[in-house]
């Protein structure tokens, strides 16, 4: 059937060997562009006419902010994948993919207060967008810490799946937050539709960083992936076999 | 209706309790479970009544998996745990009327008569707070014959009964037997019964 | 159902505090709030929907704890999984008996706490509205927290750390529409979206549960 | 005596949901205000006082209802009253135990709290302060209702109806004196008043608590 | 060293529990309480230990009402109710550790010797969660047995363990008993001991 092809994607032994595979290259490509995104971002592009310099956060903080959401949606979505057709690697993607979201998320915390304060002359506010940004890292506390909070690692997994699916109700929230609340939080700069309201100097390198960290993302996502697929195989013959050359 | 447990195998945290269980009992049968604590009865028993999905083998009720039937069949069966499993602050008889009234209705006075045939009339309006161990284990044996299902699933339905109430619980498991019903009882000792056929579990 | 209503209702009237223990709480909240800073007037009303709502909030949160644990360390909970019913249906008979009894009783003394932070008498009509949707959906919400977290070692605390991100947005909305009818402005706008969010839960969170309490129950 | 607390302690750290509870309560009620309600900043700093002692009261009285019910219920307190101490000492090492799990770990949280209600940093120190005192009472009264109500059908609601009564003066001072201190007037009246409160508690609440454990125990 | 029981009385609710109950106890002495469930023999350990109150009648220790020397009476017993009394968190080895301590000050190594006198080592480091019902038992007798006092009151304690710990908590009270030690044992079967004498609890 024509879902074969998947399934042996999904065994741990072809996932591991492609994300052994793939991990090197992907890193690879982020370097140049994330290099290329930041350096074109923070010294050649012009300065915002009304925010100066200050703007250039943005070519950290808006990659961070995207991927703090696609992670948690692939996340989530590796969970119910795995939660309802049994396949075991879904689970090990949701457990490597939490802590690079949380940590996504924090990174988009500190840059955006650290934008804030210039911008808007205070570090924190409790603005919607802010605040739900905020519960997104609880929520991937919460799925992480119930998952280490069972006696056996099966359990927990089906578990963090079940709130990781529940909790993807936040995504859109934040996403849409600030045209649903009046708030401080400007609005998408860019969209897939709408024509940028950026000139194309400032745009090609946030492209270009927002690429390189999805890279970044997914390499990171690879090396993490390996490791969970080793641990939680560890009694699996393939694994002998492999390290017993 | 057959109950079979093919090649069951679980794992419980570093812990490979069931190593391949399987077992098949028909109607009219009981099968004791023996084996030392912490060999995997109750975990057997959990699994055999679909509380506890065991990660490889499949238990099968009138040949059909019970992860397909599930409510078909639990509906079909009593399962009596370690812990009698009552709300400390309902009487007796509100417990059972609880419990059993999920699966049937049932009045009162039917409930009155399966306390009666465990002796625990006297305490059927006592809150189960104040009841003594082995007057729990009655109420619970009462739900048991209340529910009037062809498979019970026992973990040691004599601990805490004196001698009176082991010989009742006794006849009452040949009587569901004798007419056609089907049980898995585990107890380390005092099963004095004809009709049985043993599963040993070792640690 | 009537049936698991009916026991519910018993037991929390066999043990009031069940009973009184949100109300309570959202009580302490908002009373304690008046007491607690010399107040102003004006402020209390600019207030009132933040104590109003996170009262409501505390004490759902309070008693969906022991939603599902009490029943699961005597048993009965596993004895009702093996009912032959379908989990979903417990998990909503179950949440149904727990709204009407902490969620029903904090709306109705919603007006009182209203009054007591001199919110004008026209808004307590939206107010009990508001709060009747927010205590609904959080009891929802509760139930898949209870379900996740019941028979775990940190369950208490994870249960706050897991419902209180999915109960943001209903906070937002409420204390909102609250604002807005103790000023008088429009209410219909929050208030459509706190009964959307009051849907889906309703219509999402009894499998969710049931999910959930099949796999803690292992 | 020291020992107790000491093994009283580690079996505490061991339970890390007493540790984190209280705490993440908290946290939790002194986020939730600001996000409730549309904060001006003026206001935050207003209703400063009362969001920290109304959370820094719920989430003792929170933690103060489950501090010997989980004992008495799997037969540990019964072990505990039997091991040849006096009551009024295992009490007294429980109640300083769960204050310095709960109590201390929310006073160290609570300039966070303050500076997110933008409390002035010069008034850090005299909150600081005045919740130590304040939490540290709080866990004595809690003790003694959590002794009085343990096993008792109607616990939590009478822990409440016990408890707050006491605490009332106690809230009332502490937010009084958390005013004075972030508008930067003297202190010092509130503060004495506080401490005099901890002492009283301190002296009578381990026999009050031991006698209530004993009646309960029956 | 005698536990000396006169005359107790004990009402629970409407219900007249224990009825004037009287025995004596001397060190080296088993004392073995049978009776129906619901006698009175819980009520009456839980008397002898001194968490009830008796409504007349009173308990004495060495000749002092164990009222006025509570904490000397108490530090000189261990008592095993039907509920193990273990934290569920805790792992077996915490659990001693805690409990134990709180009498006299003891390390790991010397608690793993006990757990190991009952069959227990194998599970000393699992939380008491996920702990089999014998495994529990088992657990709470090792508690007794670190305690190390001469009173030992025991309520059921070979129920849910199997054969062999059946067997092994025999002798443990045997050699109890034999070095001078007293106890107070509630058992409905299998208490097979030589030097004994009976108290019997009617309903
Ligand atoms: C702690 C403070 C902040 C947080 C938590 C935060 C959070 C976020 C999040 C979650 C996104 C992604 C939105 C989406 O993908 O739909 C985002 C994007 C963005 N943020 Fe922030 N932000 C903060 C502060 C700021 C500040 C101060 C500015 C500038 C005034 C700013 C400008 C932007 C821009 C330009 C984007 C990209 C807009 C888009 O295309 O969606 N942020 N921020
Ligand atoms: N998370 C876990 N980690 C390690 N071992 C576990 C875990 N959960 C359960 N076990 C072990 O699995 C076994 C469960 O056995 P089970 O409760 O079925 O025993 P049993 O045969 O019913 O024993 P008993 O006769 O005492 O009731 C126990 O040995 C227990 O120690
Ligand atoms: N409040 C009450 N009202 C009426 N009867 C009560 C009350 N409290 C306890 N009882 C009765 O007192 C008796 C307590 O007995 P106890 O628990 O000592 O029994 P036991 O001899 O230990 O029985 P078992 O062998 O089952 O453990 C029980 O019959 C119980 O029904
Ligand atoms: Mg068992
Ligand atoms: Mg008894």
């Amino acid at each position: 059937m024509t879902w074969a092809w998947f399934h042996r994607l999904a065994s741990p032994p072809h996932a591991y060997r492609l994300v052994t595979g793939l991990g090197p290259w992907l890193y690879a490509a982020s370097a140049p562009l994330i290099a290329y995104g930041l350096f074109a971002g923070l010294f050649i592009a012009p300065p915002d006419y009304q925010q100066g310099d200050a703007f250039r956060i943005i070519y950290v903080h808006a990659p961070c902010a995207w991927l703090s959401l696609s992670a948690y949606t692939i996340m989530a979505t590796a969970g119910t994948v795995a939660l309802i057709w049994r396949i075991k690697i879904g689970h090990a993607v949701a457990a490597a993919c939490a802590p690079i979201g949380a940590s996504f998320t924090i990174g988009a915390l500190v840059t955006g207060s650290l934008w804030g304060r210039p911008m808007w002359g205070t570090y924190w506010a409790w603005d919607p967008r802010l605040t739900s940004e905020l519960i997104l890292l609880f929520l991937y506390f919460g799925v992480m810490s119930l998952r280490q909070a069972f006696d056996d690692p099966a359990r927990g997994d089906r578990a963090a799946a079940v709130l990781g699916l529940v909790g993807v109700i936040n995504v859109p929230i934040i996403h849409f937050s600030v045209q649903w609340w009046n708030s401080l939080h400007q609005g998408a700069t860019v969209t897939a539709f709408a024509k940028p309201t950026m000139p194309a100097s400032m745009l090609a390198p946030l492209l270009g960083a927002l690429l390189g960290f999805m890279m970044f993302f997914a390499a990171v996502l690879c090396t993490r992936l390996r490791a969970e697929v080793l641990m939680r195989e560890r009694q699996a013959n393939w694994i002998k076999e492999m390290l017993s050359p | 209706m057959t109950l079979r447990a093919d090649n069951v195998h679980v794992w419980r945290g570093a812990r490979h309790v069931l190593r391949g269980v399987s077992f098949e009992l028909r109607a009219g049968e009981l099968l004791h479970v023996v084996g030392p604590n912490g060999a995997g009865k109750t975990t057997l028993l959990r699994v055999a009544c679909g509380l506890l999905q065991p990660e490889e083998g499949a238990v099968h009720w009138c040949e059909q998996n019970i992860r397909q039937a599930r409510t078909t069949f639990q509906s079909a069966l009593a399962y009596a745990a370690h812990e009698a499993g009552l709300k400390a602050d309902l009487t007796a008889l509100e417990n059972l009327h609880f419990s059993v009234g999920l699966r049937r209705s049932i009045d009162r006075q039917e409930l009155m008569e399966y306390l009666e045939r465990t002796d625990a009339t006297d305490i059927a309006n006592l809150p189960v707070r104040v009841l003594s161990a082995g007057q729990k284990r009655r109420v619970a044996m009462a739900r048991v014959l209340a529910c009037k299902v062809p498979l019970w699933l026992l973990d040691e339905p004599f601990s805490n009964l004196d001698d009176g109430a082991m010989k009742r619980t006794t006849e009452l498991l040949e009587d569901h037997v004798r007419l056609g019903g089907a049980a898995v009882v585990v107890a380390h000792h005092g099963l004095a019964l004809g009709s049985r056929r043993q599963l040993r579990l070792d640690a | 159902m009537h049936l698991i209503l009916s026991r519910e209702l018993r037991l929390s009237f066999r043990r009031p505090d069940q009973l009184a223990q949100p109300l309570a709480f959202f009580l302490i909240v908002t009373t304690l709030f008046p007491l607690a800073m010399n107040p102003q007037l004006p402020v209390l009303r600019q207030i009132a929907p933040g104590v109003l709502w996170v009262g409501a909030l505390l004490s759902s949160l309070l008693a969906v704890e022991g939603m599902f644990r009490a029943d699961a360390e005597d048993g009965t909970l596993e004895q009702m999984a093996l009912s032959g019913h379908d989990l979903s249906f417990i998990v909503t008979a179950r949440t149904l008996a727990h709204w009407l009894i902490s969620g029903v009783a904090l709306v109705l003394a919603s007006p009182v706490m209203a009054a007591a932070l001199n919110v004008p008498t026209s808004a307590f009509g939206l107010i009990m509205a508001s709060l009747a949707l927010g205590t609904l959906t959080l009891s929802w919400l509760g139930a898949i927290g209870a379900a996740l977290t019941v028979g775990l070692k940190r369950g208490s605390v994870l249960l706050s750390i897991i419902v209180l991100p999915l109960a943001m947005p209903l906070l937002i909305f409420g204390a909102n529409a609250t604002d807005r009818a103790i000023s008088g402005e429009d209410v219909s706008g929050p208030m459509y979206l706190l009964g959307a969010l009051c849907l889906f839960t309703t219509t999402l969170a009894p499998f969710a549960g049931a999910a959930a309490l099949r796999i803690t129950l292992e």
